[in-house]
């Protein structure tokens, strides 16, 4: 018995990997198909219109905070947990940015670190209480919702603060114009490279790498996928867990004064309910709400598409009620166009 | 030179004493196995080792000095690398992402880590790319996959709990290699292990546990005694089974059955199986790893829908849309993985054992508790199911101990056909042989069995006849009667089709 | 202060009776609401014996309103004023209290109900009108006129909805062209100006249901290079640095509407009602318009930012 | 070895199975901690205007059309699922509810089947797409939350239609008057039973005594818990997950004439956000939003803090903002309270 070493079975025959990986390629094609097909409407119905540069930046534009946004709840989303709090981080991120501005004079490069520096300070509580106090992620941030909310509104006083902060000579002060650069729409930078387009995709190119090349990217897969395994592997998954909330909370703090600078004020009000935005844009990008699955490429899709959807129906002059309908029944459509197996109903019990 | 003293080691947790004044020491280059009976102890022992629990009573030394192991990391630390009983590894990630997880640099260096884990893989034998995402991988190439990361350590002690239970005997072969060239290099091995013949051919010494407390240790393995100190009472024949049964009529017959793989999934086509069950017989189902064993008696109780042939159970049409319409005929699975497809881990004993058939539970519409809780204490009870009571968690249970709730489960359907995948996985001596006088029980009450194990000396000394599968092909059958070996076996289960090698 | 309210109480001697007013405002977070809150407390001040309570905020929702106004029942405070989100939820709630003697003044927003003491707010059909006429002044000639509206279900963006149609319908020759929800929000109205801006080559006004919404159309436009040639048209006026009037004195709005917040009016009435005196049942307020003249006498007069 | 009968281990020593069960009755009571606080801060500080009859009933009556959401919601959560589309079911079931009894003046008692109808319907529809078509349940509810709230602001025209309906003579009409019954603020029904509360207590016992006493109630927990093991044991996993969505579904559909009725209208906005409301009281009543964990008692104990926080706070007279900081306060430690183990942060690896 020991003399046969051949070995039992090719655990891999060549041809069958080859169809595997492009099978894979077709997946991964497969996940664009939603974008694809609204990108298709859009140019359908809306021609050049829609097919404009400055169309689409301001489509992508409009979204953008949420779009950062949506890279924080992705991180968080992986590990297994939720983030319902970025709404209201980003909220007083903007109305910490604006006081700033308006109150001490700030330059913009001070004031976006001081943002982020709030923003990963209630990101960290949330950490702590999840991975400390082993609160579940949902009611944790769903508290630090309620609780930055109430601070917010507080410190501002519940009266909005305008970031176009004229000086005594009427025009504006140099560092409220240099804040325009953030956000106002339209504003260019580096010829038509809108700032807050150019920094969603910033965001979203740098954790892609973190995600995809390093180690702190692989830990954050690994307690998502499987918190034993990750432990038994010497990962610490409690650092982990703290990590993704607190850079969750440092991009909200990040999206602050974006979102300040796009509506020239900060709004004791701002960031409400794009916490569901966010996920969702996570989500239909193929995050799973499980843990462990799910990436930064996916989440720009999904937010490329809620965002274009909007544009696309709004161009169209669809009826604002209509467009709740129709917006959900795409939503569906684009999600289920994405899935390879899709008309094979539970076959096999899958083994996860 | 001894590596490693563990001194009065104890351990409690809620309601149980897990252990108590356990010692234990490894010496260089040596292996020693620790046998014990399901829930005596054996795992939380090595956990403790491993850095899982954070707190325990006694002391640990390694190299001659106290060591401090309160996490995995520290255990790592300390050049202390473990297989554990449960796989843990994540399923969507890589082969060399999971070979390397906790270890790897601040920015990852793909290619070598790939490099090394191909490397890694082809010692063990196992031809798969280092990127293939692990919930691609079969439950047997998961488990080399566990040894292959281990490996991949510097280590001076590894301890493997029960490496081989997915294994089989090629793969085993392959393992004891790989022991064999580490303990020439000087690293200490503590190997847990239900199978006694393993322990023959690997093992330097013997160290033997019960209810959590030392019973003894030996160097020349002698089965018998050996059973005696783990379960405190000699213990009959091993394999009972005489012989008798199969007259009976047929009750399972499988014509020209096809199941297709799925892509990506690592799940074996079946290819124009046929065979046949009678009422009172035990069949068993032989072949290597990727066989498709598994993937018959899957097929068989309605997991996955066949594309051609036919089956009848009983004389009557058989064919079943989910497992659920199998129940209903009267066919149980054991299946292969308790943890992943048999158990609810977070619920309690007897929520798992009742769950297929709360059906005859019911009363009023209601599920009567009393008699759900009679019915399952007497299961447990008969399977010697080591827990405080019904109401504890399964999560919670010795791994010997959660596959006996998973029989248990099954024998409350009161089936007519019982398909066992790898029924006696993880299970202890004592307990095995009841399982097989179970078997045996209910073959001779008029049930018939259908068993695919890995295990061929328990196939040989169970069955009435055996299937060979090879790569979802039946390629022989041998009776009882014919005195099969099992060389013959494998030779039968290695009778690739050369066509489709490419 | 389990007394029922009357003249009796603190009008004869003895000890000096402190009056105690509870309020409930359906959304503290409106830049509106918020001044409006911030009035009331400043005018309340005027009245030593009157104490009004922490301003309850419903934050947009009917039932936690309603709650409130039963809390304050069950307080048994001496007066109540209310700011209904919708008027058909809080109409049982104030009848409650109607029913346990309790005097209610509704602020703002109406309830299906005859059972309280005063009404004021504002008049919104009227506003719109306004808002029309000043349209139908800046377009002689006619033009396109877009409508960025408040959540569609709200009483006052339909109000101000009807009094601008109607007024514009004096001149056949202005055409609102395009529509939608805007949800009272300026961060919603800027992509939505945007879009617009795609769509229609010529876009002569923006009407805009509040300031914000005006506002988040302007800085779209402005992005565009087309702020000047479009006329901008707001309704609040504010007086808070980001609020309307600013905006018309630095002339991104051409006019915008004070929505009054009748503040004075409540205290003033709440002072007369827990007195014994007489008082309008129905106060319907006026608006009085801001253009570039008037602004910065405006904002002095209604801006309460030193006054806490 | 057949002849010695004696197991190895007693599966149940009498007297440690008496300590565990004591043991477990405390864990149960620790559930509860967090109410026992609040109750006791309400009644420190507002004593007999807390703890009074009416004070109560108006607490929990404003939360019973939230608290019979999160019944449903409940189900959902028990198979690991999320149902975020029940606040726009409770709005289309009140808009229904209203439109019947203005414009075909039905009676109460068939409003309210042809309500559960109607909101089993989209429930239903939830589960199809969720089982069906494999939609994970976060993307399939937020799409049918969009499209429902379409919906219901298109039928009503964005107007919201009033339930208080008089007669020719300027009297409520019988169908009116009787509808009132559902939920008016501080009407009565059994002399001091007022509906709502009545109708939330009575959706709990059911739906405990279906969880806890039912074949489909264990099928339920199985699914969540481990859904191959589920499916292998003969558990009809597609059809418990339509179930339970279309149950969550019906439940909104019956909360939503309670809803038109406490309102005396149906808004085209009703019932939104609610699904936060819902989520949260059955996740800090205990429910694992992993699936597999969670009760009724958690729920209805879940909803009690909710709603008699808000109420303590709002008797105290605490600012606006600062309630919301409390509030999120408060939440996060009764939760904590609530934990056994509190301070044994990652003692012992568990096995699962
Ligand atoms: N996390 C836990 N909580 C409670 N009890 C536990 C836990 N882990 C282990 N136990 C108990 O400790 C005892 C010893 O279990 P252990 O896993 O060490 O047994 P084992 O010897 O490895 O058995 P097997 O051969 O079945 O794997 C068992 O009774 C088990 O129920
Ligand atoms: N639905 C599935 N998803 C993923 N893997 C699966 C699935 N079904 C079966 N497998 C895996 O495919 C392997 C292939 O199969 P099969 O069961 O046919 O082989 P086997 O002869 O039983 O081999 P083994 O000894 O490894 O169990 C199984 O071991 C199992 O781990
Ligand atoms: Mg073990
Ligand atoms: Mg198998």
């Amino acid at each position: 018995m020991t003399t046969k070493t051949a070995p039992p079975t090719p655990a891999k025959a060549p041809g069958e990997n080859r169809l595997r990986r492009t099978f894979s390629a077709l997946g991964a094609a497969q996940a664009y198909i939603g974008l694809v097909l609204i990108l298709a409407v859009g140019i359908a119905t809306k021609g050049d219109i829609f097919l404009n540069e400055t169309n689409l930046t301001n489509a992508v534009g409009a979204f953008a905070s949420r779009g950062i946004l949506a890279v924080g709840v992705t991180l968080v989303i992986l590990t297994g947990g939720i983030d319902l709090s970025v709404g209201s981080l980003l909220g007083i991120a903007s109305m910490t940015a604006a006081m700033m501005l308006s109150k001490h004079s700030l330059e913009p490069w001070q004031i976006v670190p001081i943002c982020m520096v709030v923003g990963a300070f209630f990101g960290f509580l949330n950490g702590a209480g999840t991975a400390w106090l082993r609160i579940q992620s949902f009611v944790m941030t769903l508290a630090m919702l309620s609780v930055v909310r109430g601070l917010d509104r507080q410190v501002s006083d519940n009266v909005s603060v305008g970031t176009q902060i004229a000086g005594p000579d009427g025009k504006l002060t140099p560092q409220a114009e240099a804040f325009q650069l953030f956000g106002t729409p339209g504003h260019n930078l580096f010829d038509r490279i809108y700032y807050p387009v150019l920094a969603f995709i910033v965001v979203c190119v740098v954790f892609h790498l973190i995600l995809t090349k390093t180690r702190f990217g692989r830990h954050v897969y690994a307690v998502g996928g499987n918190p034993t395994a990750a432990r038994l592997s010497g990962v610490n998954v409690t650092a982990i867990t703290i990590a993704v909330f607190t850079l969750s909370g440092m991009l909200a703090g990040f999206a602050g004064p974006i979102d300040a600078a796009y509506s020239a004020s900060a709004d004791p009000q701002a960031g409400q309910s794009y916490e569901l935005d966010a996920i969702a844009a996570a989500v239909i990008g193929g995050a799973s709400l499980a843990g462990g699955k799910g990436t930064i490429a996916g989440t720009f899709v999904g937010a490329l598409i809620l965002t274009l959807l909007d544009n696309v129906l709004g161009l169209n002059a669809v009826s604002d009620n209509w467009q709740l309908v129709i917006k959900g029944l795409i939503v569906v459509v684009a999600v289920v166009l994405q899935r390879p197996d899709l008309f094979k109903f539970f076959r096999g019990g899958s083994r996860s | 030179m001894t590596v490693l003293t563990m001194r009065a080691i104890g351990k409690s947790f809620p309601g149980v004493r897990a252990l108590d004044g356990v010692s234990l020491t490894v010496a260089e280059g040596e292996v020693v196995a620790l046998l014990g009976e399901n829930g005596a102890g054996k795992s939380t022992l090595m956990n403790i080792l491993a850095g899982v629990f954070k707190d325990y009573e006694g002391e640990i030394e390694i190299g001659g000095r106290v060591a401090h192991i309160h996490s995995p990391k520290d255990a790592r630390r300390h050049g202390i690398a473990m297989i554990h009983q449960e796989l843990n590894l994540v399923p969507e990630l890589s082969i060399a992402d999971n070979i390397f997880l906790g270890r790897e640099r601040a920015i990852l260096d793909r290619k070598a880590m790939e490099a090394r884990t191909a490397e890694l893989l082809r010692g063990l034998g196992l031809d798969l790319s280092p990127r293939r995402l692990i919930k691609q991988c079969k439950i047997a190439e998961r488990q080399l996959i566990e040894v292959a990361k281990a490996l991949s350590q510097n280590v001076r002690v590894l301890v493997m709990d029960e490496p081989t239970s997915a294994l089989a005997d090629a793969e085993v072969q392959r393992l004891y290699a790989v022991i064999r060239d580490l303990t020439g290099r000087g690293v200490a091995v503590i190997y847990i292990s239900h199978r006694l013949e393993e322990l023959e051919e690997i093992a330097d010494r013997v160290v033997v546990l019960r209810d959590g407390t030392y019973v003894g240790e030996r160097s020349e393995v002698d089965r018998d005694e050996l059973i005696q100190m783990m379960v405190g009472r000699p213990l009959g024949e091993m394999f009972p089974r005489a012989d008798g049964g199969g007259s009976g009529v047929e009750l399972l017959k499988v014509e020209g059955l096809s199941v297709p793989g799925e892509p990506g999934s690592g799940r074996t086509p079946l290819r124009e199986v046929s065979l046949s069950v009678r009422a009172g017989e035990i069949v068993g189902v032989a072949g290597l790893m990727g066989a498709g064993r598994s993937e018959l008696l899957e097929a068989i109780f309605g997991v996955h829908r066949p594309a051609a042939g036919s089956m009848s159970l009983g004389g009557r049409p058989y064919r079943p849309r989910s497992p659920k319409g199998a129940i209903r005929r009267g066919v149980a699975l054991v299946a292969e993985d308790r943890k992943a497809q048999s158990l609810v881990l977070g619920n309690t004993i007897a929520f798992n054992a009742s769950l297929p058939s709360l059906g005859r539970l019911l009363r009023l519409g209601t599920v009567d508790a009393k008699r759900e809780q009679a019915a399952v204490e007497r299961q447990v009870n008969e399977l010697r199911v080591k827990a405080p009571g019904t109401r504890f968690t399964v999560g919670n249970l010795s791994g010997g101990n959660q596959q006996k709730v998973v029989l248990a489960k099954w024998l409350l359907t009161s089936p007519s056909l019982i398909l066992m995948d790898e029924p006696t996985r993880g299970i202890d001596v004592g307990a095995k042989a009841e399982i097989h006088a179970l078997m045996s029980s209910l073959a001779a009450g008029g049930k018939g069995v259908l068993v695919a194990s890995s295990e061929l000396p328990e196939l040989l000394a169970m069955c009435d006849r055996i299937l060979v599968l090879c790569e979802g092909r039946i390629t022989a059958e041998f009776s009882r009667g014919e005195h099969p070996t099992q060389e013959a076996i494998l030779e039968a289960a290695m009778a690739r089709q050369k066509v489709t090698t490419l | 202060a389990s007394k029922a309210p009357g003249p009796s109480t603190s009008a004869d001697g003895g000890e000096k009776k402190k009056f105690v007013v509870g309020y409930s405002q359906s959304n503290n977070a409106e830049p509106y609401r918020a001044q409006l809150n911030l009035q009331l407390q400043h005018f309340m001040k005027k009245y030593p014996d009157i104490e009004l309570l922490p301003i309850a905020d419903a934050k947009q929702s009917s039932a936690t309103q309603v709650s409130q106004v039963q809390n304050f029942v069950t307080q048994k405070v001496d007066a109540l004023i209310v700011s209904p989100t919708e008027p058909a939820p809080l109409t049982a709630a104030v009848e409650q209290a109607c029913q346990a003697k309790i005097p209610v003044i509704v602020l703002d927003r109406t309830v299906n109900t005859d059972c309280y003491t005063a009404f004021i707010g504002g008049d919104n059909v009227l506003i719109g009108k306004k808002a029309g006429e000043e349209a139908v002044k800046l377009l002689p000639d006619g033009g396109n006129v877009v409508e960025l509206r408040g959540i569609m279900s709200n009483q006052p963006q339909i109000d101000r909805d009807k009094g601008f149609r109607e007024a514009i319908a004096a001149n056949p020759k202005i055409k609102i062209i395009a529509d939608r929800e805007g949800k009272w929000l300026k961060e919603q109205a800027t992509p939505i100006m945007q879009q617009w801006l795609a769509q229609h080559e010529k876009i002569d006004l923006v009407y805009g249901h509040n300031d914000p919404m005006a506002l988040g159309a302007y800085l779209a436009a402005q992005a565009a290079g087309k702020a000047e040639q479009i006329k901008f048209i707001g309704i609040d006026g504010l007086a808070i640095p980001d609020g309307g009037i600013r905006a018309v004195q630095l002339g991104q709005l051409s006019a915008t509407f004070i929505y009054p917040t009748g503040a004075e009016e409540a205290a003033e009435t709440v002072n007369k009602i827990l007195h014994g005196q007489e008082v309008e049942k129905k106060q319907v307020l006026g608006t009085t318009q801001v253009t570039k003249d008037n602004a910065a006498e405006l904002y002095k007069k209604y801006d309460l930012s030193g006054q806490g």
